[in-house]
């Protein structure tokens, strides 16, 4: 089966697995959206990370993609999106049901609540199976003790039986893991899936994506804030602040040539572990809030370099190999000098 | 030690728990003999994995909970028994930041109320004007604005709360702060933010903090020295230099090196750790760590190791049987260097700082 | 287990003891001469003297408290002033009568309420939302008696379609028993499932906002299975703990309902024991409802448990 | 063939020695024969005697017994058995027909047919008392072995005998094949069932779950008679309801309503009685001003019921001194119909200048309250007795039972004594009207009206006669289902 | 306390800040306005609160005048709600009748409030003895069927519309505790509960502003559906003679009159019966707006 997977990634490789051409979304009556026009790609066997301020719509934008918005409050104003090259329309519920936890799979930030406490893991798990295919109860569990095996988990034919109470953080991530590949999807979309475990668990859990990923092919979309994390794992970033993916390309190029100013900003903010101890360098000032939203680029309330132009949408600009900012002035060091 | 202002002596906190319906209660060793020492001016960092024990150690620093055995004195004074006055005015000297800043305000008190609220109790001779105004000063010295202090908790951010936590903290004019997780609820711009205004605080007024984190890289940057628990039980302390540059315990070790990098292409090569942490209902026998520690031997079965000096600088400390033998394998692998920006971004980084400091910049003519 | 339930019984006799004392402490506060009550019409000084000796009303209180706490302790509840019946027996005979109508009345209320409760919190803020509420909330609003005779005058009257009013035991004919059950079961209930709505509704509301049936959505679970597996297991708990407060509404309205459909309980024993002073009856069946509203608590603190995995290693 | 019968409430313990409540004695009517019976017009008629015969001056009465009757367990019905039956009355310690049976000093059994009845003076009460429970003749053997405890399985001699009972659901009685007038029964067994709320009564003979009820609403009176399955009969009672006054019982006694009889006339004269019947009884009930109902030979003709008149009322407050007005406070049990009526009242005497405020009571706190004194007025009535001496005698005289108001008049006490001792009837009437000359002046109970029995049956019953004292007789009635 | 200058290094927050309206009581207001169920809540409540202070200056007849010629007369143009069993406006008496049954509501659940309020806080946050002894009696009086304590309390005091509301007021107090305790529990284990200790607050105004402000709004919502249940519990005491002493119409003892004539004259328990659920809606549904409004959380 995993073989079958990998030669179906190798035929389809050309087109991007999931492709996200524009989506904007509002919520309730606010006229502003959300998030605003928002784009990125992710290709089979490949690691995108979203990174950007909490509250910025990383989670949104995944929810959204995945189906799990109320219709009633969230209001998708745009969404141009291929899976496999084909539309994916987010207003179809039923395909996006057929879609999710068979294609597109996803585990959340939150370990300790994100699993049913009412039911043992293993047949969270074969839940999950069941739901997607024609196979009996055992078949099912059985599926759900192999996947517990290749998550990590010692003794997963005990543990299958056990409540998400009786395991502890790491071991409930390894779960939620075990239950969004069980039906091998070509795409795992993780929220923040370390960020409430220790350091030492949270590199077994990234260990774990990477060589199950590596096994699969399938393609990954990371949510973190964690530049860390991201240093260690990511093929490619995208930088979100205030709804807009402001800048997206090679991780490398994100670390080492970052060109908008909040990419700069965040990476400033950031202690070292290594070299001299100094001040740090901040992003003043808050996020603004949906009402207060300025028109042109979103990040011009605390951009140090903002200009009356900013009030204007920023223009995309590209740096090669697929990194782009949407900044007026990248690169800084070319288009500004001090006064 | 003529400069201490917070020592302890061999605290210990059990809890009861479970006593669920069916079983009796067990006891919890959350925090397990610890002797600490807090000097005059200093930051001290406490941190370990998440359970060990730092939020109760630091309760109980507060005097929040009482110990349930061992001594603690405050500029000399015995207060592991402290109550009523004895106990308000130890408050005064005395102040807690909440890891949470969302759950630790309030929701139904204004900002002013929630800072003056202190003042009240600690300065009743105050006039109401006189308490507004010093609110006033507060909420400016932690870079909020006075007008703020009519609104409602919930009406700020994350890192403006935090500022809000620490106003409150520095209305009774402390001497010693205790922060437990200060910056960890927070994201890393605005974790900025609030351990620059610590550092600023301290620098000013003359703080003593006690800084509790699991973020390494934030308690390299924070503080002095460094004291790592594991399990209820402090395994390594010293300088927060010698700390990261020769960890001795192979926990430390194995913390440090699990930390991933913020900077593209740096990595390190990882001390493995196996298994869980253990439960402190039920925690080993002899080294509390032996459990998962890549290094075990027999002997760390048994044997309770103590903190003992590990003659790299004064007062670095770990309780390891054998981290002389460890050091000398030379178990702690360093990191590798990384990938580097390329000069143009180190050029937009200073630009950016400059920018940020003050420095006005305007469009190029463009080409 | 063993040794929680020992535990919660220990736990209850200072209750049972303070209700027993508070029944006592109602003997000296009603006013209406128990023996007046029952001497007749005619008040005969001779008949009341010789009854107050012979039910030994003239000891003092506490005298008569610990006469009967001895004999209740050996089973024996002492008889009814007005019908010289045993109280215990009377009571084994009123029992099943009203554990047969709370058994249906909380059916009914569980059938109604629990689905309205959940088909609210699903469609929060639509119009099946606001009529469910506004059901329920009449459901709260009507009296019990005014319900109860129309519902006679509709249905028994009117249409012919069910017995007004009576008991048949339901074993000497199950059919009819339920029969003549359903409608006072069902004005019973009324009130019930309206406040299990209202309840199931907020439990459902926070549970559909867990991360764990977010969990189920991304599985691609269908919403119906979503629902009423993954958020109603949850929602549950507490709904159980509230049913089991609910028996003691319950039987407080069984009063009511039992007056008016003359169902023969412990409602309508007790109502005539305290119009007609058979203090005997009415310490009996005080104590024995005091009894069975705190086995109902543990009951469903055992229920509690069981539902909940977490509570149960 | 079986009956429903729909009792107003349940019966209290089914020993007619120990009995006290009215629905009791309906159950008894089917269950327990007594020595004498009465007719709907009050006159004595043999039941298990078939004749009597008084000594000349009124101290002893001889009783010739029926010969074919027996008890339900077998035990034969004889003079032994009546002289045990009248000694148990007599001596049980939970008895309450002892005051009855006060005059009787003792018993002599003359023959296996034939007793004879020794009184310590004349009682002319004697008899009507024997139409009652206190001449229900029990199986002596039944008795002497159940105790007290004969109740729970009561054993007569009536046209049917005891099957079960669950208390507040039924009573189930099943025919007594021996039974001396056996053709005239014509039911296989009879079943009472308890079910207080009138509404629901009605709607379950509508319903046909039952086929008699007793105590129809009289507010109901119109929808059951134009409901063509139900027919209604009814007879008016031999009780009467009231005002009852606190003359001079304990303390409260003395207070302006108490103290003068004028006031008390002066409300008499506000109420319309005709009102009352039209507005709370559809005028199905008596209006009434003495202890029996208009219809009545004891109906003392002198004293006819008041017109309404205010002006006459108020005039009485005012030479009693209360031109102004006046409160009173009337002690009321929290019933619809008692409060219903009170407000009637109420509304009337507001007219007059009096302000009359309503405290609506528990019966039993009420009865208490009452008995103690502790009220001004008290709205209350009596269910009747057949011989008249039982609705006057114990409420008049300075030592009745039941002399709540605390009425107390040497005149009164000799005349109403008097009335007792005589058998002849004319001269009874004389000493009750001269009473009731006094008692219309010091009015320390002002009456109101009298109660009718309305009984609504199934229409496929035949041969139901009312009787005045409210009693279900099933001689003679049948049911044929159409 | 050494006091200097804002340092320029500390952030400024940026100076137009934007908040729409900066007094609490405006926000709550305005939520409030803008729920519409609770506005119609607040209306109904507010229409019948009006009637009742209005009674005696609307043109209405005297709700104690009797009629003998109009007895259980079906509505028309001069009675329009028709008349009652002894020819008593039935309008008249619905809008006279408001004032006790609205107080029957809400006095009895102010009572059960104030006492049970307090009893569950000092249960809930000293726990121990406290606790042990304020639930076992909760528990007892649980235990009790509320027409035995009613008639005894009934007796005790006396009967009358306020002993009514006492006894109403003393039967719901045990819910309140139960509520209140199981509230502060959960709200004693909240971090700002141990910040307010951390500043050395005394216990007694921890209790009042940290502790009792957060467990209202269950309360609030458990309040406005006791009022539901006082109203009609003040029908089935005044049918045991203990709530209002007749003439004086209230809507329970109206419709406990109209019972026995449903068959007959429906409208007398027609009209109370639509008032009692009336203000029952009236009161649910403000009681959920006030939860939405009063919450600084909620949008
Ligand atoms: N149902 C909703 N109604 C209105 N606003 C919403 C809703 N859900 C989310 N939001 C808003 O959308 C914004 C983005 O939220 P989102 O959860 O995507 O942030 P995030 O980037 O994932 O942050 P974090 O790192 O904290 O998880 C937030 O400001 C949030 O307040
Ligand atoms: N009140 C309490 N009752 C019972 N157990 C407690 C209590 N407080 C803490 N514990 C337990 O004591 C241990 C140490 O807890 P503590 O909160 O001090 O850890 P921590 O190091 O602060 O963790 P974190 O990083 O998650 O905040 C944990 O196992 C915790 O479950
Ligand atoms: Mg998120
Ligand atoms: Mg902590």
């Amino acid at each position: 089966m995993v073989a079958t997977l990998v030669q179906n990634h190798i035929s389809i490789e050309a087109t991007p697995l999931l492709d996200v051409r524009a989506l904007s979304l509002g919520f309730g009556a606010s006229k502003t959206n959300l998030l605003e026009g928002v784009r990125y790609s992710v290709e089979a066997g490949e690691t995108l990370c979203i990174v950007g301020e909490s509250g910025c719509g990383k989670s949104v934008s995944s929810l959204a993609i995945m189906g799990l918005l109320r219709h009633d409050v969230a209001h998708i104003r745009e969404a141009d999106i291929r899976f496999r090259g084909e539309p994916y329309d987010l207003h179809d519920t039923a395909a996006l049901r057929r879609h999710r936890g068979a294609d597109i799979a996803m585990i959340f930030q939150e370990p300790m609540t994100s699993l049913n406490p009412a039911f043992r893991v293993g047949d969270q798990i074969a839940e999950a199976v069941r739901a997607h295919r024609n196979v009996t109860e055992a078949e099912a569990n059985d599926r759900a003790v192999n996947m517990l095996r290749r998550v990590g988990i010692p003794a997963p034919e005990a543990r299958v039986n056990e409540y998400p109470h009786q395991m502890s953080g790491g071991m409930r991530q390894r779960v939620m893991i075990a239950m969004a590949l069980a039906n091998d999807p070509a795409l795992l979309i993780a929220d923040e899936p370390t960020t409430a475990l220790d350091v030492t668990i949270q590199s077994q859990i990234l260990d774990l994506i990477r060589t199950l990923q590596a096994e699969t092919g399938m393609g990954t979309i990371m949510i973190t804030h964690d530049l860390g994390v991201v240093a260690e794992i990511a093929d490619k970033v995208a930088v979100m602040y205030a709804g807009t993916i402001v800048e997206a390309g090679p991780a490398e190029a994100i670390f080492n040539d970052p060109q908008h100013p909040y990419t700069i900003g965040l990476m400033s903010s950031m202690p070292k572990l290594t070299g001299p101890r100094e001040r740090l360098t901040t992003v003043p000032g808050t996020v603004p809030t949906i009402e207060t939203m300025p028109d042109g680029c979103r990040f011009s309330t605390r951009c140090p370099f903002a200009q009356h132009v900013c009030k204007e949408t920023p223009p995309e600009r590209s740096f090669g190999a697929g990194h782009t900012a949407l900044c007026h002035f990248a690169p800084l060091n070319e288009r500004l000098e001090r006064a | 030690m003529p400069n201490a202002i917070l020592t302890a002596m061999n605290l210990t906190r059990h809890f009861k728990v479970g006593g669920s319906l069916f079983t009796r209660p067990k006891t919890l060793r959350a925090v397990e003999d610890v002797s600490l020492t807090v000097q005059k001016g200093e930051t001290l960092a406490i941190v370990g994995e998440s359970g060990c024990g730092k939020s109760t150690l630091a309760r109980m620093l507060m005097r929040l909970i009482a110990p349930t055995s061992g001594q603690m004195t405050f500029e000399g004074r015995q207060i592991d028994q402290a109550e009523g006055r004895a106990l308000t005015e130890l408050r005064r000297d005395m102040q807690f930041i909440f890891q949470d800043p969302f759950s630790s305000l309030n929701p139904r008190m204004t900002v002013g109320r929630l800072v003056g609220e202190p003042l009240e109790t600690h300065a009743p001779q105050l006039s109401g004007k006189d308490r507004r105004a010093k609110v006033g000063e507060l909420l400016a010295q932690v870079g909020l604005r006075p007008e703020h202090g009519e609104r409602y908790p919930h009406e700020f951010s994350g890192g403006q709360r935090q500022r809000i936590g620490i106003a409150r903290a520095l209305a009774s004019g402390p001497k010693l702060i205790i922060g437990d997780e200060p910056v960890s609820a927070l994201d890393v711009s605005v974790q900025a933010q609030v351990i620059n205004l610590l550092a600023d605080l301290r620098d000013r007024l003359g703080l003593t903090l006690v800084v509790i984190a699991h973020d390494l890289a934030v308690i390299r940057h924070m503080s002095d020295r460094v004291a790592v628990m594991y399990l209820g039980k402090v395994v390594e302390e010293g300088p927060t230099d010698e700390i990261f540059a020769t960890p001795r315990h192979p926990y430390t070790m194995a913390l440090l090196s699990a930390i991933p990098e913020a900077e593209y292409g740096r990595t390190r090569a990882q001390i493995p750790l196996t298994g869980e942490m253990p439960s402190p209902i039920d925690p080993p026998a002899g080294c509390r760590f032996h459990t998962r520690c890549p290094f075990a031997r027999e002997a760390c079965k048994q044997d309770v190791p103590a903190l003992r000096d590990t003659g790299i600088a004064p007062g670095h400390r770990a309780a390891c049987h054998f981290f002389e033998e460890i050091a000398a394998e030379g178990a702690m692998p360093l990191p590798t260097g990384g990938t580097g920006r390329s000069e143009a971004a180190k050029a937009r980084f200073a630009l950016y700082a400059e920018a940020i400091a003050g420095q006005k910049t305007r469009p190029r003519a463009q080409p | 287990m063993l040794s929680f339930i020992l535990r919660r019984i220990l736990i209850a006799i200072p209750t049972v003891i303070l209700i027993s004392i508070f029944v006592f402490a109602l003997q000296k506060l009603l006013p209406g001469d128990p023996v007046l009550a029952m001497a007749g019409e005619e008040r005969d000084p001779a008949t009341i003297e010789f009854l107050r000796e012979k039910y030994r009303l003239n000891d003092p209180i506490p005298v008569q408290y610990f006469t009967w706490v001895g004999n209740a302790l050996t089973g024996d509840l002492g008889i009814s002033l007005r019908t010289n019946q045993p109280v215990t027996e009377l009571m084994a005979e009123k029992l099943p009568v009203t554990l047969q109508l709370a058994t249906m009345a909380m059916i009914f209320a569980l059938v109604i309420g629990i689905p309205a409760g959940i088909l609210s919190a699903v469609k929060k803020g639509t119009v099946t939302d606001y009529v469910a509420n506004v059901v329920a909330l009449s459901g709260l609003s009507i009296p019990n008696f005014w319900l109860g005779i129309m519902l006679i005058l509709l249905v028994s009257v009117k249409w012919q379609l069910l017995p007004a009013s009576g008991y048949v035991p339901f074993d000497e004919d199950p059919v009819r028993s339920i029969q003549v059950m359903i409608m006072p079961a069902f004005v019973l209930g009324t009130a019930l499932a309206a406040t299990l709505m209202r309840h199931t509704r907020s439990a459902m509301l926070t549970v559909l906002t867990s991360d764990y049936v977010r969990t189920a959505r991304a599985k691609g679970l269908s919403e119906r299975r979503v629902i009423l597996k993954h958020a109603f297991r949850n929602a549950l708990t507490p709904i159980v703990t509230l049913s089991a407060l609910l028996f003691g509404e319950l039987i407080a309205g069984a009063v009511l309902t039992e007056q008016i459909f003359t169902v023969p309980g412990f409602g309508k024993l007790v109502v005539d024991a305290v119009f007609n002073r058979d203090y005997a009856v009415v310490q009996g069946i005080v104590l024995v409802t005091a009894v069975g509203f705190i086995v109902m608590n543990l009951l469903a603190d055992v229920a509690y448990v069981l539902l909940n995995p977490r509570l149960r290693s | 063939q079986d009956l429903r019968i729909a009792l107003q409430s349940d019966a209290d313990v089914l020993d007619p020695d120990q009995s006290r409540t009215f629905v009791g004695r309906i159950v008894y009517a089917s269950l327990c024969d007594k020595l004498v019976d009465i007719t709907p017009d009050l006159e004595i008629i043999p039941q298990l005697a078939t004749e009597w015969e008084w000594s000349e001056d009124g101290t002893s009465v001889t009783f010739t017994l029926r010969e074919d009757v027996t008890f339900h367990d077998g035990t034969p019905f004889n003079a032994e058995a009546v002289a045990r039956n009248i000694e148990r009355s007599q001596t049980l310690e939970e008895s309450r027909r002892k005051s009855e049976l006060s005059s009787v000093t003792g018993t002599e059994v003359l023959g296996e047919y034939e007793i004879r009845f020794d009184l310590a003076s004349a009682d002319a009460t004697l008899l009507a008392q024997l139409a009652d429970r206190s001449g229900m003749m029990m199986s002596p053997d039944a008795f002497d072995e159940a105790g007290a405890d004969f109740g729970l399985d009561p054993v007569c001699s009536g046209p049917f005998e005891f099957d079960e009972r669950i208390a507040q659901d039924r009573i189930v009685l099943t025919k007594f094949d021996d039974y001396w007038n056996a053709e005239e029964i014509n039911f296989d067994s009879v079943t009472f069932l308890p079910i207080p709320d009138t509404t629901v009564r009605l709607a379950n003979l509508q319903s046909g779950d039952i086929d008699i009820l007793e105590r129809l609403a009289a507010t109901d009176l119109g929808q059951a008679e134009s409901d063509g399955g139900i027919n209604v009969e009814s007879a008016v009672s031999l009780g009467y309801q009231g005002l009852t006054f606190n003359v001079d019982n304990g303390e409260r006694g003395d207070n302006p309503w108490g103290n003068d009889a004028r006031l008390r006339r002066a409300l008499s004269l506000a109420v319309g009685r005709d009102i009352i019947n039209q507005v709370v009884f559809e005028g199905a009930f008596a209006p009434g001003n003495q202890p029996f109902p208009p219809n009545s030979p004891w109906y003392d003709d002198d004293h006819p019921i008041p017109e309404r008149d205010v002006e006459a009322a108020r005039a009485l407050l005012e030479e009693a001194g209360y031109a102004d007005g006046i409160t009173l406070e009337v002690q009321v049990p929290n019933t619809t119909v008692p409060l219903q009526l009170m407000q009637v009242v109420q509304s009337m005497a507001s007219e007059a200048g009096i302000n009359i405020e309503i405290t609506s009571k528990e019966f039993a706190t009420l009865l208490q309250d009452q008995s103690a004194g502790d009220f001004t007025a008290s709205q209350i009535g009596w269910s009747g007795r057949v011989d008249p001496d039982g609705n006057i005698h114990q409420f008049m005289t300075t030592e009745g039972g039941i002399n709540d108001s605390g009425y107390s008049n040497e005149e009164v006490d000799r005349l109403l004594d008097a009335a007792r001792t005589t058998n002849d009837q004319a001269e009874r009437q004389e000493f009750y009207n001269q009473a009731r000359d006094i008692l219309n002046e010091d009015a320390p109970i002002v009456y109101l009206y009298h109660q009718t029995w309305i009984w609504a049956l199934d229409d496929d019953i035949q041969g139901f006669v009312p009787y005045p004292d409210g009693m279900i007789r099933l001689e003679g009635v049948t049911l044929e289902e159409s | 306390m050494a006091q200097v200058a804002t340092p320029s290094t500390i952030d400024a927050e940026s100076a137009n800040d934007p908040v729409l309206d900066r007094r609490p009581e405006n926000r709550v207001w305005k939520k409030f306005r803008s729920h519409r169920s609770a506005m119609l809540g607040g209306i109904l409540v507010t229409f019948f609160v009006g009637i009742a202070i209005l009674a005696p200056v609307l043109p209405i007849p005297d709700p104690t005048a009797t009629d003998w010629g109009a007895v259980r007369q079906a509505p028309s143009a001069a009675h329009l709600f028709g008349t009652d069993e002894i020819g008593r406006d039935v309008l008249s008496r619905m809008i006279w009748g408001a004032q006790a049954s609205l107080l029957a509501g809400v006095v009895s659940v102010a009572i059960a409030v104030l006492v049970g309020v307090p009893l569950g806080i000092a249960a809930g946050y000293f726990g121990g003895w406290t606790d042990a002894v304020i639930s076992r009696c909760t528990e007892a009086l649980l235990a009790a069927p509320f027409l035995i304590l009613a008639i005894a309390l009934a007796a005790f005091l006396g009967p009358s519309l306020t002993n009514a509301m006492i006894a109403i007021g003393i039967s719901a107090t045990p819910l309140f505790v139960r509520l209140t305790r199981g509230q502060v529990l959960s709200v004693a284990a909240e971090d700002y509960v141990d910040s307010a200790r951390a500043i050395g607050l005394p216990t007694r105004k921890i209790l009042s502003r940290y502790i009792l402000p957060n467990i209202l709004p269950p309360i609030l919502v458990q309040a406005t559906l006791t009022i539901a249940t006082a109203i009609i519990a003040e029908a089935s005491l005044s049918f045991l003679g203990l709530g209002q002493q007749p003439p004086a119409p209230s809507w329970g003892s109206m419709l406990n009159t109209a019972k026995n004539f449903l068959n007959q004259a429906p409208w007398m328990a027609l009209y109370p019966g639509i008032a009692i659920f009336l203000v029952v809606l009236g009161f649910n549904l403000l009681g959920d707006g006030l939860r939405d409004a009063l919450d600084p959380r909620e949008q």
